[in-house]
């Protein structure tokens, strides 16, 4: 019955711990992850320097517990004329010891909790400044992508949050129909888009570049492929951007493109809207379009499914971030002889179901001349 | 491993402890190991009565004097089985399925179910 | 029940003095009614949590005539004092008190419900106010529709009570049944306050 | 001692036909025998484990590489929502009530539970709960909502022409929780009732085994948790089906009402889980250590301590929903709190091996292996309740990762533990002790393989609950890994199988008290007679086994009351 098992134990721990290790060390590798780590803002900063208190506070206490339990294990095993060990039954200054030191610490800890909750809190958000401005973006959580808008500016857009660098930005989160969540790990944590509820968000970027964006909350079928970048610029790439976003769809110019405008308001005006095409501006969701039973559903501006396509063509996501709107290259070149291959739209637009199972796009079968000249009009409007 | 404070504390509980369990049983015997009565001795007795059994000497406490063991026959103490438990499980089950599936299994189900229950509380007398 | 049990309360109660008076149904009657008093303890908590969250003028019933519910409150009252009649009925040993206790308060219970499907039915239909039409709406059907079926529930396990005492399966030292129907009428009558008074009277002090 | 004495009615020869109940299928299926069905509850436990292990290791196949083509989403979900719900209702519960069933009476020195038809009832409903729940697989609608069901995602629509729930999957979900937790609300009645009332002579609320304590506070905690359940549900179900709001913004309710009442249910539930295999371990230690359990009293209390705190702490869940600061502050603090007595149980297990004698048979191997992996999700649990980071990692894999350390490294390894030290008690036979540490070492290896890796995830920013994740996000080898492991946690469970069936079949016969242990439920034969004892015990210390094997050094002689 009693089997030496510590010649082999030691030989797994050891392999327990390479295999841990080298988990850690592959996770490390990972460059492109939206690690959370990889912090480029103050709100993410005071959240996730947080992790660094609790690592070394849950090793330390790690190594200590499973120390004494491992000492133990081996130290007092039995062994052949063992005699029978002392029949302690407890010991009530060990018991305060060990009931008011795991309590010091978890009162520290809860102070540190409390003070970062207080920095990063709706409240704590800086006020507009001089040396640090401030926008204010409504994100819309629609099953399944991301829509955005700028009310200052009165431009929408969706997969990409486009946002100055070294500026606040106050994320109003807006859903009118299942609860999401909003989560840039390298900026912000989560908060949910809950339906009803006026939740806010602030963050600053102190960084340009490119972050990903994830919804974090369970929202139905597609919840996995809800994800969406913040691009951050610097100031005036980002007042270009506006400017450009706020123009009229361009008309096009080339027969493709025209029969392709005329298909777009055939197939797809009843979900997706265009400036200058078939809608005369850009909408609020959050105020303007609640789409409930009985709600602004027939009103103007017009409710719409779908994303707003008026600058598609400038956007670098597509379909609810899960495919790169890959016009590098002649990909999406409406002569490329490989289009259907190549171009990721042209994917999307010959079968969405099968590029995302369970969205709501629904578009008739189109041959493929059809997706050409579709592909000219929207990679067309920049 | 042991403060001396500690050790008082036990000397002390050891006299507490006497005292309160003097009515439950005396602290000097020791629990009889298993009854006398082996299955194999009640088994030679057959019908065994209800009362009586072996005598021991009885020992009176501060509480309450102890009574005489007693034989009791196991079969008409413990609790006899029955079907109807899983008859009224299965019926509510098959009554909220019926909540989904439709009428006329909801109305099955409630059938069975009432019935069942009639069954469960006329079995106990 | 069974008897394993019985034995051995049997046991220590004669051998051990270590049981209560109470029968070990009635413990089971107690934490029964204790978890049930938490469904219309989160009920009530949900309730409220919707009032606080809404604004208050669509937090009320489209009448205020308080006739209804006050004659509702005081013949479940009623009821808690005869079903009490009939409990001290079976506790002395007399089986007529017990039925006559027991057909009095199935009576007043019948009569408690008459007068909610009353006042649901004009509602919905007079006023067009059902459990569709407001958050208020939605609160206000279940709340009372809860507790609507519990008393409908309390009503049957009496009935049940009142056919076995009419059987004579009842005596002074045999009758938990009806203990424990008494029980959960009182309990059903107490839950009644609560409603009664979070609904009807509480949005006339706002 | 003067207690009554059992006899057995002398077999006459029996010329009558046998009667329904006296078939071997009759007998299983009309029981009322408390230690039957302890171990219908533990078989129906196992079978849905083995159910739920399948969606496990389908989940895992899915996502072992990124862009999984294996399932297509809505199944996933389904998957994901099944295992949940079966693993938490359908396996941990009632194999945690099959053990309190069989174990508690014979550990308080009762004869049976104190309704033994209702005990019977409560298995049934579970059993039929079970096979309801699963037959959605059937229709092709299993719940897809998650095990947390939330709404509006759960109702029929959400708003205007979006998709929420609008098939049956919900509906399959809340009755089917409603079944079975109309089976626990019965099972913990008869739990508490036979605690309180049928402890034999002698055995006072400080000298209840520790287990009996917390199957105790487990059913406490079932009462009481379980209406917010019961309200949550009913009230979509009355959304879903009679056009009433509560859930639904746009009419004036609220979704968050629904996750108000579901963690005031849920959180509780999480110490439900756990709970008894504390108790669970809190019996073994001992044992194998040779000393009694290190401070009684501050492990009973303490976990009696986590049941009251264990009602404050639901907004936990709920950090990122966008409460007020004040209120997170407030939850923030409970759940601090509620970690304390956590941690004073584990510095008393380590204490209470501390100078010991240690036996590593397999069930103290377990019980090792549960102190070292709950330590884990201990910790990691302690990272969540710091509101700023659990912004950052709350619904992301770091949470998957801290509820499988507290449920499989924590509650499995219990039940495994539970399993290897109460078999010989059950059939009267030993189970292979090399195959068991095969077992025990293949599971340790497979769960930290498959959960480690899954704190990196979080951290990388995985979400939780997805169906496929792209190959660019660096979360490939980390999946890849959890997915071996899972795969090797399969391994374990074979061995386990092949270990019960082996020791089933041809085990070492056990005797009455094969470990040498310390209470009443190893004072009667293996298996034990129908009615238990001959005679009810009288007790005089904790460990009156001890006491009665041991008179000149019982513990009744030197009590210390901690």
């Amino acid at each position: 019955m009693r089997m030496p098992v510590f010649r082999r134990k030691k030989h797994w721990l050891a392999a327990l711990t390479g295999v841990l290790l080298s988990s850690i060390l592959l996770a490390a590798c990972g460059e492109n992850s939206p690690s959370i780590l990889n912090v480029a803002g103050p709100v993410a900063e005071s959240e996730s320097s947080l992790f660094w208190l609790i690592l070394y506070l849950a090793l330390a206490i790690f190594i200590l517990v499973e120390g004494v339990l491992i000492y133990s294990i081996f130290k007092y095993r039995e062994r052949p004329g063992t005699p029978n060990p002392y029949q302690n039954h407890g010991n009530m200054l060990l018991e305060l010891v060990w009931t008011v030191i795991p309590t010091v610490v978890l009162f520290v800890i809860l102070f540190f909790t409390i003070r970062g909750l207080l920095q990063v809190a709706p409240e704590a958000e800086p006020a507009a400044s001089a040396s640090q401005p401030k926008i204010e973006v409504t994100a819309v959580g629609h099953q399944w992508y991301w829509e955005f808008y700028y009310p200052k500016y009165n431009v929408t857009t969706a997969d990409t949050l486009e946002v100055p660098v070294g500026t606040t930005v106050h994320v109003k989160l807006f859903s009118n129909n299942v609860i999401h969540s909003f989560w840039v790990p390298s900026l912000t944590g989560k908060t949910d888009v809950v339906p009803g509820h006026d939740n806010t968000k602030w963050f600053v970027a102190q960084k340009t570049g490119l972050f990903t964006g994830i919804c974090a909350e369970y929202c139905g079928t597609q919840h996995a492929n809800m994800r969406f970048n913040v691009n951050v610029v610097d100031n005036s790439s980002f007042m270009t951007w506006i400017s450009g976003q706020q123009q009229a769809a361009a008309a096009p110019t080339d027969a493709l493109a025209q029969k392709g405008e005329a298909l777009f308001k055939n197939q797809c005006a009843s979900c997706h809207g265009i400036v200058g095409v078939n809608v005369t501006q850009f909408y609020n969701t959050a105020q303007e379009c609640t789409d409930l039973p009985g709600g602004k559903a027939n009103g103007t501006p017009q409710c719409l499914i779908g994303p707003n396509l008026t600058h598609f063509g400038s956007r670098s996501l597509i379909a609810g971030g899960v495919l790169d709107n890959n016009t590098k290259d002649n990909n999406c070149d409406p002569n490329n002889p490989n289009l259907m291959q190549s171009c990721n739209l042209a994917k999307w637009l010959k079968d969405p179901q099968a590029v995302k199972p369970g969205n709501d796009m629904a578009i008739g079968a189109l041959s493929n001349a059809e997706i050409q000249q579709l592909i000219a009009y929207l990679e067309g409007l920049k | 491993m042991v403060s001396q404070e500690q050790k008082d504390h036990v000397e002390q509980q050891v006299v507490d402890e006497q005292e309160e369990d003097a009515g439950v049983s005396s602290p000097d015997t020791t629990p009889t190991p298993d009854s006398a009565l082996s299955d194999d001795k009640q088994e030679s007795q057959p019908e065994a009565a209800t009362t009586g059994g072996q005598q021991q000497a009885v020992r009176t406490g501060k509480r309450r004097g102890r009574a005489r063991g007693r034989l009791v026959n196991a079969e008409e103490v413990m609790p006899k089985p029955s079907l109807w438990p899983l008859a009224v499980a299965f019926s509510i089950a098959f009554v909220l399925f019926g909540v989904i599936a439709g009428l006329v299994v909801l109305v099955i189900g409630v059938i069975l179910l009432v019935a069942s229950i009639v069954g469960w509380i006329l079995e106990r007398r | 029940m069974s008897v394993a049990h019985g034995e051995q309360v049997r046991v220590l109660e004669e051998e051990h003095g270590q049981v209560g008076e109470r029968s070990l149904n009635w413990w089971g009657m107690v934490f029964f009614i204790a978890s049930e008093a938490l469904i219309f303890a989160n009920l009530i908590a949900a309730y409220l949590y919707l009032e606080i969250r809404n604004n208050n003028d669509i937090w009320q019933l489209p009448h205020s005539n308080l006739f209804l519910p006050l004659l509702n409150t005081a013949i479940l009252l009623g009821s808690s004092v005869s079903v009490h009649f009939a409990g001290t009925g079976i506790r002395k040993g007399n089986v007529r008190q017990l039925i006559i206790g027991l057909s009095v308060t199935i009576f007043l219970g019948a009569c408690f419900l008459v007068g909610l499907a009353y006042e649901w039915t004009s509602l919905i239909a007079d006023e067009h106010f059902s459990i569709s039409s407001s958050i208020f709406g939605s609160a206000f059907f279940t709340l009372t529709g809860f507790h609507g079926l519990h008393v409908t529930i309390g009503a049957i396990f009496l009935a049940v009570c009142l056919v076995r005492a009419t059987k004579g399966h009842f005596s002074k030292q045999q009758h938990f049944a009806v203990q424990a129907a008494e029980m959960y009428w009182h309990f059903v009558d107490v839950v009644w306050l609560f409603v009664v008074t979070l609904v009807y009277f509480v949005p006339l002090f706002r | 001692m003067a207690t009554s004495t059992i006899g057995e009615r002398a077999t006459t020869i029996d010329v009558r036909r046998k009667r329904f109940s006296e078939t071997y299928i009759g007998e299983w299926i009309t029981t009322t025998d408390h230690k039957q069905l302890g171990l219908m509850y533990l078989i129906t436990g196992f079978f849905f484990f083995v159910v739920g292990g399948m969606e496990a290791l389908l989940i895992r196949t899915q996502l072992a590489l990124p862009n999984g083509k294996v399932l297509d989403p809505d199944t996933y979900n389904q998957i994901f929502t099944m295992h949940g719900t079966t693993m938490i209702f359908l396996f941990v519960i009632p194999v945690l009530s099959g053990f309190g069933n069989y174990i508690v009476p014979l550990m308080i020195g009762a004869r049976d539970m104190a309704y033994p038809r209702m005990n019977a009832f409560g298995f049934w409903l579970l059993l039929f709960g079970g096979i309801f729940m699963q037959s959605s697989f059937l229709f092709g609608q299993a719940p897809n909502g998650g095990w947390f069901m939330y709404a509006p995602l759960s109702e029929l629509a959400a708003g205007h022409a979006f998709q929420a729930t609008p098939h049956m999957n919900a509906d399959f979900w809340l009755l089917g929780t409603t079944l079975l937790g109309i089976s626990s609300i019965t099972g913990s009645l008869n739990f508490v009732v036979t605690v309180f009332k049928l402890r034999a002579p002698g055995m006072s609320i400080n000298r209840m085994p520790l287990f009996t304590w917390m199957i105790l506070v487990m059913s406490f905690l079932l009462l009481f948790a379980l209406p917010s359940l019961t309200v949550a549900s009913v009230l979509l179900l009355l959304d879903r089906h009679m056009g009433a709001h509560f859930y639904q913004y746009g009419s004036g309710g609220d979704p968050l009402l629904w996750q108000h009442l579901f963690w005031s249910f849920g959180h509780p539930e999480v110490y439900i889980l756990i709970l008894p295999a504390f108790g669970i371990v809190s019996e073994i230690l001992p044992v194998f250590s040779r000393k009694p359990i290190f401070g009684y009293t501050f492990i009973a209390w303490s976990g009696v301590a986590i049941g009251f705190l264990s009602f404050t702490v639901w907004a936990h869940h709920m950090f990122a929903v966008g409460l007020p600061s004040i209120a997170q502050a407030f939850f923030a603090t409970s759940t601090t709190l509620i970690a304390i007595p956590t941690a004073v149980k584990i510095f008393n297990w380590l204490a209470t091996i501390w100078g010991g004698k240690i036996r590593f048979n397999a069930p103290m191997l377990f019980a090792l292996g549960f102190i070292a992996m709950f330590l884990i999700g201990g910790l990691n649990g302690a990272a969540l309740a710091v509101v700023p980071f659990d912004y950052q990692i709350t619904d992301s894999y770091f949470v998957v990762a801290h509820i499988h350390y507290v449920l499989f490294g924590g509650t499995a390894l219990a039940v495994f533990a539970g399993i290897y030290y109460w078999f010989p008690k059950f059939t009267g036979k030993l189970m292979d002790d090399r195959l068991a540490k095969w077992h025990f070492w293949v599971t340790f290896i497979g769960l930290n393989l498959t959960f480690f890796p899954m704190h990196l995830m979080g951290i990388l920013g995985m979400p939780r609950r997805v169906y496929t994740y792209p190959a660019n996000l660096g979360w490939n080898d980390l999946n890849a890994m959890a997915s071996v492991g899972a795969f090797i946690i399969g391994v374990g469970v074979i061995l386990f199988m092949i270990n019960i069936i082996k020791s089933l079949k041809a085990g070492q016969a056990a005797g009455d008290d094969p470990w040498d242990a310390y209470t009443l439920e190893w004072d009667t034969t293996s298996p034990p007679k129908k009615y238990n004892f001959l005679e009810i015990p009288v007790v005089r210390s904790r460990r009156p086994f001890y006491d009665k094997k041991y008179p000149d050094i019982a513990d009744w002689k030197n009590v210390i009351k901690h």
